[in-house]
């Protein structure tokens, strides 16, 4: 039988095989102690500013039904200290790094573009979930004219490929990713979390001290197969597709589905060898379907 | 590596109103420090997230836990029954300081030294394995421990402490009143002291150790996401010396944590 | 110890509890099977349009984790089969009828309302999730002005109160919620089903024949908890929420955020009694709590 | 009315490769007639919608269940011990009409009359209830099943059937073909059909029994959601006679089959 071959090509990078991690769900030191990092496809580091962010008070996390709800608020050391801890310790193992850029103003989200072309980061992912402090701290990314703006605005900064990551929070996901393509994005890559909130009735207040926050897990994992169905049909750029993958089946239905990669989140959470057990799982399932490439997964798709 | 390990559950039963012991038992199981935690991770798979639990104890091969029911998951934790197989991290966490190495301006060693146990409820747990290893090292361990109502683990303590101290928020049990004010009442002296409680617990003793200047190690508790220091989900805020002075940094409680110094602690912040 | 109080004044209906039934979950027939339909605050009664209409191909259903996918595509015999049958076997039950009205455009809306406002329903839910056949297949629900222009032609030939029910695949849920306040809705229902697909990868086609479709369950109950308390805090008018409700603490959780009433879809089909079992479950949490009365729960929220 | 019962697992166990055989006991096991089904609901809370399965077998008190593992659900049915508990329903569906009422044109005695049980694949399971029952009305039972490869519940429609006719597609046992091609090679003649199993047999089966003029039931199966009426998702499409004449309406097959005549049956529709 012929040996397996998982390897992509995406957005001007090579990977060895499409899975990565999700942004804020992987720390190389600490995911490292549960398994060879070396293994992924690539990996999406935490979401990083040009300076360095607080976060929101504690307690951030919360469990629902399938799924969880994270109100972490972005905290982050900034991008020098980014660059000299989490980037250097990278730098040992054979996998490319794709940073993830958070910004409050399109100014702030160059700043840190810049900071980070110079280092050698093989992509940059920009995650227009934020607030955008100018506009009354509406979603960058619930509006394809700020989508629009925040992409051009990397684009004419970045020496590195650009990923725009989509919000789901929006009617038409297809516009916003229509709008970021116009601009020159090289990927798009979505879901981030939904928007959810969680009631203690035993304590009668919210589980989140930020009342609300980014709901994500398998308990979305619909809601991503279907937009990043609906963006495959609307855009050419390829898509790293994400939102409650858990299994090596899930991957494949999120690559039929339309995704060129994968990245795993939540799934890491719940059980930290999870981006690598997901690869094994890709691969057996390969093996059991006679597919050789990621390709003939795409292929094999009906719809 | 760190690793997730399937265990068997030898023993699961309650020991007080709510409040359960379960043993569980893997060849993979190590050694551990006092004041790590483990992953309990619940085969309801509606229930995503591990629940952090403190080791209470740990052998070669076995491992007890003693654990509160205090919603779904420890609900859910609570039917688990013998030879149930239940998925459980290796230990996470840095538990307490006592390995002997010079910690800035603490202690290292232990011999004949004078230390209290500071346990409120839930918190009293990982005191046992700490009482173990600290009359291991030759220190003269006393236990102060609270509880609302009704106390657990006493025995298990006296195993390893000169006495054992218990006080009770309605008197039912030994000292009516909490543990600082048995302590203060008591005079219970030593020459440090390590806790694990409620917040308001901690943070008083905290702040009366630092009045008489006495070393105090305290164990943070703050709702999990990953336990392993990838979400960044457990933040407490921490003082830390830098050129600019001191600075409030925000660090994990599952990475940094539990246990920090007391005056570590930026309690207001 | 008092008695509970559990009943509730709602958008001008008196119920004695705030429990009912979520459109296109309950069959009084079929439902009535398995518990006393008397004991429920009101049902809310299948869609129906002013003719009859076929519906999707199956397969219609789907299951996802803690959730599930439906594409029924609002297969109804039309108001006038449903007046003769459906309503007046319902007559027999001391229990309120909401009647739930599907639409393809508004002349549709507004003959089926005309319709129905003739029989003695207690009110009338007009779900605006219907895509606009006018206007290129959009929904209804999700363009605050589509949302408005049905309101306002409904309100005006109905005899009974209006509730209008929202679908929160929309950016801003309190939009769409304040332009129906504002042509005199009588309350709100909300939510609808989030959009969703799934993938067979064993089958290499999507799990609905209609590709996409309605996704519910207690998976979606972050996102429905979420829209309740935003649209609370925007609008006067009542609200009824669902979404993915599955116990009574459940229930107490929609009240904290914000709802009078609750419904109960999904939990239906995978529990027949859930209905009935949620009320009883609220009251024993109510008992717990020392709680007299609905209101008291809201009151006790911390939020 | 109507119920969720909480049964117990008395057996489970493979019968055939991927094919398993439970039991399940409960006091409020009643009767049920041949073709209804039941709901079992599974404890692993991340799957939420019940899995419809034929009834085998029943007696008071115990009901004998056969299902093939084909995806997530039947696998952790297959998992189940015994003595675990689990969610069925009472029996849902209308099963095959052999109450002997009048049924339009169709017959409702059926002694001494020579009927033929059609099963394929995870069709064949009801049929030995249905086997049972029409033999204890006197008719002259024959079985004609067909299988991918290896055969099941054989030895069951021997106790109540004169003869039994297997058929595999690749020819391992019995006749090598389909049970269509059975029937006509060995010319087993009946005066009525009963059968289950994939669509394209069901509807080749009815096809060629409305040629012969010979009535035919056959049980359909649809993806559902709730398996009594509530959802509306699991319609097919029958064809009735209205005023205005033959009308093709959608019906549950939860609610108004899973049996319909073959000659209702808008197969194409
Ligand atoms: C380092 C550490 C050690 C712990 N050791 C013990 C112990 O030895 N014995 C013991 O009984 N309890 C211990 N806890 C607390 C224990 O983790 C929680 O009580 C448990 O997770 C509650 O789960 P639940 O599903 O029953 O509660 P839920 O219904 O989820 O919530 C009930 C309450 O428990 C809190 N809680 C829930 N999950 C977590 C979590 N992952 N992290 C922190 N708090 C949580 C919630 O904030 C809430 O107040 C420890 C917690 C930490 C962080
Ligand atoms: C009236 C009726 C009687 C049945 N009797 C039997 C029986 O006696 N023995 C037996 O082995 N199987 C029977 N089935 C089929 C059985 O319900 C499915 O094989 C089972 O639900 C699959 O569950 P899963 O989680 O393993 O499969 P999934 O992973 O959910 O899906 C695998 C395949 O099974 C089909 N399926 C899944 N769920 C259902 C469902 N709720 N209804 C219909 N099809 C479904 C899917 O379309 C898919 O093709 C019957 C189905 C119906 C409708
Ligand atoms: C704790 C946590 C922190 C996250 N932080 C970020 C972040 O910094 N930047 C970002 O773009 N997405 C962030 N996300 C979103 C994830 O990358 C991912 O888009 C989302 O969780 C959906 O995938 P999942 O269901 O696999 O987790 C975070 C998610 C979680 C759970
Ligand atoms: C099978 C099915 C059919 C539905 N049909 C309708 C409908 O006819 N009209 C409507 O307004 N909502 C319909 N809904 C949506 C529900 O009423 C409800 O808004 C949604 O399912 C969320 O609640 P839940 O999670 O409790 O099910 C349907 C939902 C399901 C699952
Ligand atoms: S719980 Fe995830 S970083 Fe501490
Ligand atoms: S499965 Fe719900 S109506 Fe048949």
């Amino acid at each position: 039988m012929r040996k397996l071959d998982l390897s992509v090509q995406f957005a001007g990078i090579e990977m060895k095989n499409p899975v990565t991690t999700a942004s804020g769900t992987f720390s190389a030191r600490d995911s490292g102690q549960f398994y060879d990092i070396g293994r992924l496809g690539a990996v999406v580091t935490k979401g990083v500013a040009s300076e360095p962010w607080a976060g929101n008070p504690t307690p951030r996390i919360g469990e629902t039904y399938g799924g969880m709800l994270n109100a972490v608020g972005l905290q982050n050391p900034g991008a020098d200290a980014f660059i000299a801890d989490e980037l250097a310790y990278l730098k040992q193992f054979s996998t490319p790094v794709i940073a993830n850029v958070a910004g409050r103003t399109a100014e702030e989200y160059c700043l840190a573009v810049e900071k980070l072309s110079e280092t050698d980061v093989a992509m940059l992912e920009i995650n227009i979930s934020c607030p955008n402090v100018k506009e009354g701290g509406i979603g960058f990314g619930t509006d394809p004219r700020m989508a629009a703006e925040i992409t051009r605005a990397v684009k004419s900064v970045s020496k590195k490929p650009i990923l725009v990551k989509l919000t789901p929070n929006v009617t038409d996901i297809t516009e916003i990713a229509k709008a970021v393509e116009a601009e020159g994005a090289d990927g798009i890559s979505l879901i981030n979390t939904l928007l959810g909130m969680k009631i203690d009735v035993q304590r009668k207040k919210p589980v989140l001290a930020n009342i609300m926050g980014g709901f994500s897990g398998p308990a979305i994992k619909p809601v991503a197969v279907r937009m990043v169905y609906q963006v495959r049909r609307a855009v050419q750029i390829p898509i790293m597709g994400l939102g409650g993958i858990m299994t090596g089946e899930d991957a494949a239905e999120f690559i039929m589905a339309g995704a060129d990669v994968i990245s795993v989140g939540t799934a890491a959470l719940v059980n930290p060898t999870a981006p690598v057990d997901i690869l094994e799982e890709l691969e057996a399932y390969m093996e059991e379907q006679g597919f050789k490439t990621i390709a003939d997964i795409r292929q094999a798709f009906q719809g | 590596m760190k690793k997730i390990i399937c265990g068997k559950v030898a023993c699961n039963e309650a020991i007080a109103r709510d409040i359960y012991k379960m043993q569980i038992q893997s060849p993979e199981l190590g050694q551990a420090k006092p004041g790590q935690f483990v992953n309990l991770y619940l085969a309801d798979k509606s229930m995503l997230l591990p629940r952090p639990i403190s080791i209470c104890d740990i052998e070669e091969g076995c491992m007890t836990l003693v654990y509160k029911v205090v919603g779904k998951g420890t609900k859910a934790l609570s039917a688990y029954k013998e030879q149930d197989d239940i998925r459980v991290s290796t230990p996470l966490g840095n538990g307490y300081f006592i390995e002997g190495e010079e910690l800035e301006h603490h202690t290292c060693d232990y011999r004949g030294k004078k230390v209290a146990l500071v346990g409120g409820g839930i918190g009293v747990p990982p005191m046992v394995l700490l009482a173990k290893r600290l009359q291991e090292q030759g220190a003269e361990v006393t236990a102060v421990v609270g509880f609302p109502e009704e106390a657990f683990l006493i025995q298990e303590l006296k195993g390893f402490c000169q006495s054992v101290h218990i006080a009770t928020d309605r008197g039912t049990i030994g000292f009516h009143g909490n543990v600082l004010e048995l302590i203060q009442e008591k005079e219970i002296l030593a020459q440090e002291y390590f806790a694990c409680g409620p917040k308001v617990m901690l943070r008083a003793l905290s702040q009366w150790c630092q009045q008489q200047q006495l070393s105090c190690q305290v164990s943070l508790e703050e709702r999990m996401g990953c336990g392993y220091g990838a979400c960044v989900g457990c933040t407490c805020k921490i003082k830390v010396v830098t050129e600019a002075g001191v600075e409030i940094q925000q660090k994990g409680v599952c990475k940094h944590g539990p246990v920090f110094f007391g005056e570590e602690v930026a309690w207001d912040a």
